[in-house]
């Protein structure tokens, strides 16, 4: 289904989505990031400082509550994950492609009932990158493209006086079709212009590209003890910037948090975790088997450009550059990725 | 909600048991389900167990598949929640969900030697194919089992270990010398080339402290045996036991999934990095 | 989300009784609220005692959890100024948790909800007229959200 | 560790707590802590009966922890710690949960006050859940004490200490013991005399077996702490052996060098080589370097060559000698408020004008005018004496704030002395007021008024200076409110007393405190006065605050007292609860180093080490530490964090 | 003006004669025009050293890390470690030395006295370059110049000047071996101009403010991650730097207090960035990387300049002045503040 929405009247189109909740891309203190719509909603953002992966998975998650009396068993509540629908606007299609990543981790071997059952009700508009939207953008040396609508249920291109709407799933239908009139068929020579506009952007280079990804796996294990990811490794801080921004990590902690102690009550709480940190994978006997910032640095990247083709057929990184343009020592995933490939 | 997968059942003590004294404590518990079936387990698979308000310890299950009325665990109190666990009484109640990871292809094994080299609090892990190939020894030839410990005080399972003897070639060893200590005397790996066991139709299962496991493959191997012959469990840190949280990722695996159990022609293709 | 166990009721209704957590050094102010007991001079019962050895061991910490586990406010009592029974730990206390001080008023904390004093083991009244001036303070402040953890 | 076994005993206290406090509540809510196995109240838990009922619970419960929520810990903590050692266990697994004096008595409202009673007993069950079985921590002692200063307070302490068996270590910076008080006269107010009192005490001092004096020393380092201190004393040379001089004055008499005699306040002089007076102790000369020529025999070299007993050894050098001690008395005695400082009183300069102490030697029979009473300027006897008192002190804007104490007594004397050598003279007194508390002393002023006829004006001087020959003093008389003139032939300045400057630099050597006037702090002004904060260190003498010399010889012999005490046990033991540090979270960054009032903490291979013995258990590092890296054992921030949660309740 | 050519000769002397081991510099970014950090040991990589005013990091934090590598392996380094540093990472050198955590002999200091260039502040820049992406920056003693796509372009520096720059009260590295540039600082604002302009704020704004921050906060740590002073191996109120050592008894672990959940709620964040703010006081030198690496632009700088404003006016402190003074929070004097006592 392809429609035209006049640009004036996406207000309209987002009010009549009922029973959905709408976030689009805000500034506050000048951070981008997704918030309750507010009119008007101009989707003129660059890429938000996080992606939306918020939504489904969210950086606190309580899991179950739990209450004990001494000397009585212990009584657990289990908790729902929110069932509120929502439709995220202006969504990148590197983060779109984020979206179906994320989806393969919480759906293989079990179901994560917590993410998906959030994920179901989630609806992702996406906004075609004409233009990439900054400079550290590789969307297109992963596999990806500033139109693809991978993980996206609609998307969004910008025709200069109009948006033309292109629904890829059947959610995207559905929210289309809530807009009723507002949508028009488009003429034929929107439909060229939005052909030459996807095109252009297609053909548009974007600065930075990983080299070889069809063949990254296959390096990254014959580097695998490089002495290239101490050195690569040494600059980096050990923060969780380029995990916490990145749309498909999705790495995790499980704690109990204790809110009283008579009776003991609290819940266990899922927040996000980062393989950067140095304890991320240190045992109780103080072992870490990735005890370097080269190894962690080295699972990083693996993990993007090899594990996950191993075992899922495509790298898990969408190329949005957000670890790149945040990282506080420039630490480039690209640059690392193409020299330890390049290196013999 | 019923696909709550972090939801723990909940499980009753019903036994307890001091292995091991000192810093380094061994405690094994018996763990009956409170309400229901509970799950059934293969040999090598691990539980997620909780102390609610402590948190949740991954627990490799140290009872045979067969014995259906409780699991058993032997737990080293090394952090929050394994020291909440020795804090426990028969009769608290904890949080256990599993099982988790995949198991030693026991059944493959039918009409084999084989041959458990166990160490320190690595005996928990094989104990459930040690019953196993016991309880269906008919279906097994020789069975030899080398464990050894620190000093005779860190031996865990020792009654349990002497009723083997009947079934069994037991082969204890400890460290040091000691007064009293009549078996070996030496490391396991030591203990193992001493008695030279044959890698003809055999199965070598391992499990202990990593640098014991690295020596024990080094002497396997120089006494023959191939590295599909021998098997090992490793231990990562884990939090969600469902391959997501990431923690225990190595390579392409999530060793909560693929793991614990690995043969060593598989393992040593592997990142190291556990 | 909804509030358990011993959280503060409506802040501003008539049951609301502020929480206080008083850090007392054992050699004076402890002992100065002692000596109002034995004079039976009567307080409001909102402040609960913690008695420490010395002011000086009163970390930032300390106040900052306090805060965070939902107490309204935070006493902290050492000797006078050179009366330390360990000489100089009231001055470290004063310096340190001056500190705290400002920065909970800097982030827009209500200043009233962080006190020092000195009392001595002497001042029995002024300990009972410190308790309450504190929670006449407190009281028109309501219960405290900003730094309190919600409960799970 | 495992699980505590916690007992907790609410008591009522009669109906002092009940009445007010729901002690069975508090009991049962107690019950439903995580480590309590037993929770009891009982109507008087420190009765015979409550304790033995406290005893039989620990065994029969086993329990290994105790809290007692009844009155306040200054009341029965040694009780119930007793008896919880009496059940064998660890005194420290006991704690007091103050719901008495903290709660039942000082709040009405029964379910408010029960509820308070609740959080503080569980804030104690939190708190002991992670305490650990401690013991106290024993040092051995040093029997020996060390005196620093040879005034009468040092001479008396180091007597009473060494006659009591202990061996003493005496320390003064003169070459001769004695201090002030052997430069005075005679003593108010029975009027006998200084030397006569002082110098068998001297002699003793000196012949000792059990003293060993060190004069023309000083302290120059001191560490370790209580039982076991090592002092650094830096013995300068006196370049004459004791042993040989004969003290026949021939080395004097040769002596070029001609300095002014600070035993008799300059007012005499003396040789570079010299014994300060004849009676001195250690009887020997001492060549004073910094007056002398030089110590080369081709520079002068007259003292040696006329010393006959070969007794002046020009190589003597510096030495220092570190003695262990095991207390230390700090007797440095005063000092005279500087007369430079007195504008209004010509700032020192005026030869007439004199302090209390050239006043004494004036009135000595040992003294530069052989006993009688001439002006320094002109050496005629004065017929008109103003003796001006409270100079210097009382002046909080000026000078010192404090009333020196002895002044009025030492002026009644001077002018009782005076009218006793000049019959026909006449002594004017200006006084603010009379202080005269003392056995004898008030009947020694009125005699000064009455028998000896000194004239007493109520105010104060407001001027002085020199015209024709006498000295014009401005005054004013506040009883009849008129300005008075007198042209006086001497005045006398009562100065005030101050801290001597060895007092200060003891305090520093010995890390205790001074008060804002720089006298020696006590640890406490009342129930410890003669003690410093630093235990093993006691306070003696005028360096403690103005005292008169029966003061000073009982607070002396008190300090004594403290020392001997101290040492006559075997072993001392210090209390357990003291900081330790987590290796290996600490960095070294030396925050806890400076923090700690005791100076009980040091770097050792970049960690810091606490000495147990010093470390008082403030905790002040532990809330200095960014890093959680040191912590009070039994106070530790974990015990800490699990009170605060009692406390809210939760 | 500094030329980066007398940095680089320094440089490549004192590799070559040995007298350090390694120099930490800057060199030219693979992302954009901004510089990173570089650690080279060979005298001819001192070509690739650079200065301009991209060199926002604070280079000491890479002495720190290099210590910890170092320490990691067991190796113990016999020769001193050279930095780069500019006036204010100067002072965070000083701070590591008052705190032991080098000795002196094992640092040697390639002062940068930036008389006044200062260095950029990219969000400025980004807001007046509104899209535009430049590969370089330099100052040319007045302005910030930039090569973007769309040719040069010339900025007064003050506009986009990093604000601890403007507010800089001292630029001249006083602790070095070697030192660059004059010393010379043009206060082109006033010290804690920011600091002040926020505090006309009332307590209720200032609360909104703050609570919109922490309630932003995604606790990456990136703000501790980047500061040199935040050096422990286990922080207190976090559990992803848990040091754990052969003595470390299964009591330590199992009792290790949670002062601070890993949860970013408000007031998970509050406390933690309470915390960072008083264990920093009277040690942070206003380097403000952490604000600048701050992904969600959390102005934690006005945090710390206020503890700092508060040591210097209150307790006459100066972090980072000396070596030998005591830390502010292990020293005190009679008359600190004691008007809010009752």
């Amino acid at each position: 289904m392809e429609l035209i929405l006049e640009k004036g009247r996406l207000d309209d189109w987002i009010a009549a989505l009922e029973g959905w909740q709408a976030f689009a891309p805000s500034q506050e203190d000048e951070v981008w990031g997704y918030r309750p719509t507010a009119s008007p909603v101009r989707l003129d953002h660059p890429n938000t400082v996080q992606p939306p992966k918020n939504f489904a998975f969210p950086q606190r998650e309580v899991f179950f509550r739990f209450e004990q009396v001494k000397g009585e068993p212990p009584r657990l509540t289990p908790v729902e994950p929110d069932a509120a629908r929502n439709v995220v606007f202006g969504v990148r299609p590197c983060d779109g492609r984020g979206v179906v990543r994320m989806d393969t981790v919480f759906s293989d071997h079990v179901e994560d009932s917590f993410y998906l059952g959030r994920r179901k009700n989630l609806a992702y508009v996406g906004l075609a990158c004409l233009k990439p939207a900054s400079r550290h953008c590789f969307c297109k040396s992963v596999g990806g493209s500033p139109v693809s609508t991978e993980g996206l249920d609609v998307l969004m291109t910008d025709l200069g006086d109009c948006w033309l709407l292109a629904s890829a799933t059947p959610v995207g239908e559905t929210l289309m079709q809530a807009a009723g009139a507002l949508l028009t068929e488009p003429s034929a020579e929107q439909r060229m212009e939005l052909a030459r506009r996807h095109e252009e952007a297609l053909a548009r280079p974007q600065k930075s590209a990983v080299a070889d990804v069809g063949n990254a796996a296959t390096r990254l294990k014959d580097n695998f003890d490089s002495p290239l990811w101490e050195e690569l490794g040494k600059a980096c801080i050990a923060c969780g910037i380029c995990t916490y921004l990145c749309p498909t990590c999705h790495c995790f902690d499980l704690n109990d948090e204790v809110s009283g102690g008579k009776p003991l009550r609290g819940g266990r709480v899922r927040t996000w975790d980062s393989c950067q940190f140095p304890d991320f994978t240190m045992h109780s006997s103080g072992h870490n088997p990735r005890d370097s910032l080269g190894s962690r640095l080295r699972q990083r990247v693996s993990h993007k450009f090899r594990y996950f083709v191993e075992n899922f057929g495509t790298p898990q990184c969408t190329g949005c550059g957000r670890c790149v343009s945040q990282c506080p020592v420039g630490i480039d995933i690209v640059n690392v990725v193409n020299r330890v490939c390049a290196s013999v | 909600m019923g696909d709550n997968i972090y939801l723990p059942q909940l499980a009753r003590v019903s036994y307890i048991k001091e292995e091991v004294a000192g810093e380094r404590a061994i405690k094994t518990f018996r763990l009956e389900f409170a309400e229901g079936e509970g799950f059934e387990h293969e040999c090598g698979q691990c539980a997620m167990l909780s102390i609610f308000g402590k948190g949740e310890a991954m627990i490799s299950i140290a009872s045979a598949p067969h014995v259906k009325t409780y699991k058993q665990f032997s737990i080293m109190r090394v952090g929050r929640v394994t020291s909440a666990f020795h804090e426990l009484s028969v009769g608290d109640v904890v949080g256990i969900r599993g099982p988790y990871g995949n198991s030693f292809p026991v059944h493959d094994w039918r009409g084999k030697n084989l041959i458990f080299i166990g160490g320190g609090c690595g005996l928990a892990p094989i104990w459930p194919v040690i019953q196993t190939a016991v309880a269906q020894r008919e279906h097994f030839r020789d069975i030899t089992v080398f464990y050894g410990g620190r000093s005779p005080r860190d031996i865990m399972y020792q009654a349990e270990l002497e009723k083997l003897r009947g079934a069994a070639d037991v082969h204890l060893s400890v460290d040091k010398a000691e007064e009293g200590w009549n078996a070996y005397c030496g490391f396991v790996p030591a203990n193992l080339m001493d008695k030279e066991p044959s890698p003809e139709n055999a199965i070598a299962i391992t499990c202990g402290p990593p640098i014991m496991i690295k020596f024990v493959i080094q002497n396997l191997r120089s006494l023959g045996f191939r590295d599909e012959q021998i098997y090992t469990t490793i231990e990562n840190k884990m939090k969600c036991g469902l391959g997501k949280c990431g923690r225990c990722n190595v390579g392409k695996d999530y060793v909560c999934v693929k793991g614990p159990v690995y043969s060593w022609d598989v393992l040593k293709d592997l990142p190291a990095e556990y | 989300m909804s509030r358990q166990g011993d959280w503060n009721l409506n802040p501003m209704s008539e049951t609301y009784e502020p929480k206080i957590v008083a850090f007392l050094c054992k050699w004076c102010s402890s002992a100065g609220s002692d000596l109002a007991g034995v004079s039976r001079i009567q307080y409001p019962a909102n402040a609960t005692p913690i008695t420490v050895a010395c002011s000086g061991s009163v970390s930032p910490q300390y106040v900052l959890s306090a805060f965070k586990k939902g107490a309204d406010g935070v006493l902290v009592s050492g000797c006078h100024i050179g009366d330390c029974h360990y000489m100089e730990g009231n001055y470290h206390a004063r310096r340190k948790l001056y500190l705290v001080k400002e920065l909970l008023e800097f982030t827009g904390v209500e200043p009233e909800r962080f006190r020092m004093s000195w009392v001595s083991a002497a001042e029995g009244a002024k300990f009972a007229q410190v308790v309450r001036d504190f929670v006449d303070d407190l009281r028109p402040l309501g219960s405290q959200d900003k730094m309190r953890n919600e409960p799970t | 560790m495992s699980k505590k076994r916690t007992g907790v005993f609410v008591c009522h206290c009669g109906n002092n707590i009940a009445a007010t406090v729901d002690v069975a509540r508090v009991a049962q809510e107690m019950a439903g802590e995580e480590s309590v196995v037993c929770a009891k109240d009982y109507v008087y838990m420190c009765s015979d009966p409550g304790q033995n009922a406290v005893i039989q619970a620990i065994k029969d419960n086993q329990l290994d922890s105790v809290v007692v929520s009844c009155c306040s810990p200054t009341l029965h903590e040694k009780t119930f710690r007793d008896n919880a050692r009496a059940a064998g266990l660890n005194e420290f697994t006991c704690e007091i949960a103050n719901i008495r004096e903290q709660c039942a008595w000082v709040h009405k409202d029964r379910a408010k006050a029960t509820e308070k009673a609740i959080k503080i007993s569980r804030s104690a069950v939190r708190r002991v859940s992670g305490a650990k079985s401690l013991e106290p921590i024993g040092i051995g002692v040093t029997r020996r004490v060390l005196v620093i200063g040879g005034g009468i307070a040092g001479i008396q302490a180091s007597l009473d200490l060494a006659n009591a068996g202990l061996e003493v270590v005496l320390v003064e910076k003169q070459a001769t013991l004695g201090g002030h008080m052997i430069q005075l006269s005679e003593t108010f107010p029975t009027l006998d005399c200084s030397q006569c009192i002082l110098s068998p005490k001297m002699v003793e001092v000196s012949r000792h077996p059990k003293i060993k004096l060190m004069t023309y020393s000083e302290l120059q380092e001191v560490s370790g702490y209580v039982g076991n201190f090592k002092a650094k004393i830096l013995k300068k040379p006196t370049y004459v052996d004791p042993e040989k001089c004969k003290i026949c004055d021939d080395c004097s008499q040769v002596c070029p060098v001609v300095v002014p005699n600070q035993y008799d306040l300059n007012l005499t002089a003396r040789r570079a080589i010299h014994i300060p007076y004849a009676q001195a102790i250690p009887a020997s000369y001492t060549l004073d370097i910094k007056a002398c020529l030089g110590l080369n025999p081709v520079v002068c070299g007259k003292c040696k060559d006329a010393c006959e007993a070969q007794a002046i050894n020009y190589d003597m050098q510096p030495e220092t000698v570190v003695e262990d001690v095991g207390a230390i008395i700090v007797a440095t005695g005063f000092d005279l408020y500087g007369q430079e400082k007195l504008g209004e009183f010509g700032q020192g300069k005026i030869e007439d004008v004199l302090d209390g102490l050239q006043f004494e030697r004036l009135c000595s029979a040992s003294g530069p005018t052989k006993g009688r009473i001439l002006r320094p300027s002109d050496h005629t006897e004065p017929k008109d004496v103003v003796f001006i008192q409270c100079v210097g002190s009382r002046d909080p804007a000026r000078h010192c704030a404090y009333c020196s104490k002895i002044c009025c007594m030492y002026t009644a004397k001077h002018a009782s002395l005076y009218k006793h050598h000049v019959p026909d003279g006449r002594a004017w007194v200006f006084y603010i007021d009379i202080r005269s508390g003392g056995k004898g002393y008030e009947e020694f002023v009125q005699r000064t008024m009455e028998e000896d006829e000194a004239i007493y004006l109520r105010g104060r001087v407001s001027t002085l200076y020199q015209q024709n020959g006498k000295i014009r003093v401005m005054g004013t008389d506040t009883l009849s409110g008129e300005n008075v003139e007198i042209d006086a032939d001497m005045v006398v300045l009562a100065l005030a007393m101050q801290p001597s400057a060895g007092t200060a630099e003891a305090a520093k050597v010995l890390k205790i405190g001074r008060d804002k006037d720089g006298f020696l702090a006590e640890a406490h002004p009342k129930l410890k006065p003669v003690e410093s904060v630093t235990v093993g260190v006691y306070l003696a003498g005028t360096a403690q605050g103005p005292k008169d010399i029966p003061e000073t010889v009982s607070q002396a012999s008190a300090a004594a007292a403290k020392a001997i005490i101290l040492l006559s046990q075997d072993r001392l033991t210090h209390a357990p609860t003291v900081a330790q540090v987590r290796k290996s979270h600490c960095t070294g960054c030396e925050m806890c180093v400076d923090a700690c009032p005791y100076e009980a903490i040091h770097l050792e291979n970049g960690k810091a080490v606490v000495n147990d013995v010093l470390c008082e258990g403030c905790g002040t590092c532990s809330a200095t530490c960014v890093r959680a890296a040191i912590e009070v054992k039994n106070a530790t921030p974990m015990q800490m964090n699990q009170m605060i949660e009692a406390v809210l309740g939760f | 003006m500094i030329r980066i050519e007398d940095i680089r000769t320094q440089a490549r002397d004192i590799l070559e004669t040995g007298e350090v081991r390694a120099v930490i510099g800057w060199r030219r970014g693979s992302r954009g025009m901004a510089a990173e950090p570089v650690l080279i040991s060979q005298p001819e990589e001192a070509e690739s050293l650079v200065w301009d005013p991209t060199c926002f990091h604070n280079l000491s934090l890479n002495l720190v890390q290099e210590r910890k590598r170092l320490a990691r392996k067991g190796m113990a380094s016999n020769k001193p470690l050279a930095l780069v540093a500019k006036g204010c990472d100067a002072r965070s050198v000083t701070v590591l030395l008052q705190e032991n955590h080098f000795r002196r002999e094992d640092v040697y200091v390639l002062g940068v006295s930036c008389e006044g260039s200062g260095v950029l502040d990219e969000r400025k820049l980004a807001r007046v370059l509104d899209g535009l992406t430049p590969d370089s920056a330099a100052y040319d003693g007045d302005d910030y110049v930039f090569q973007t796509e769309e040719g040069e372009k010339r900025l007064p520096a003050r506009e986009v000047m990093a604000d601890r720059c403007l507010e800089c009260r001292s630029a001249y590295p006083r602790l070095n071996n070697a030192v660059f540039g004059e010393e010379k600082t043009r206060g082109l604002e006033a010290p804690f101009a920011a600091l002040s302009r926020f505090e006309q704020n009332r307590g209720a704004e200032r609360w909104d403010f703050w609570k919109r921050q922490f309630e932003r906060c995604i606790r990456c740590f990136a703000c501790r991650s980047v500061c040199p002073l935040c050096y422990c191996e286990e922080c207190v109120v976090d559990s992803i730097r848990l040091e754990v050592t052969p003595e470390t008894t299964a009591d330590e672990k199992a009792n290790r207090i949670r002062w601070i959940e890993r949860s970013a709620s408000r007031s998970d964040n509050f406390g933690y960035h309470m915390t960072r703010a008083l264990h920093l006081a009277g040690r942070c030198i206003d380097c403000a990387e952490c604000e600048r690496v701050c992904p969600v632009h959390i102005p934690l700088r006005l945090l710390n300049n206020k503890l700092e404003r508060e040591a210097r006016e209150k307790f006459g402190y100066e972090p980072g002045a000396s070596v030998d003074l005591p830390a502010l929070v292990s020293s005190f004097r009679d008359d600190d503040p004691n008007e809010f006592i009752r």
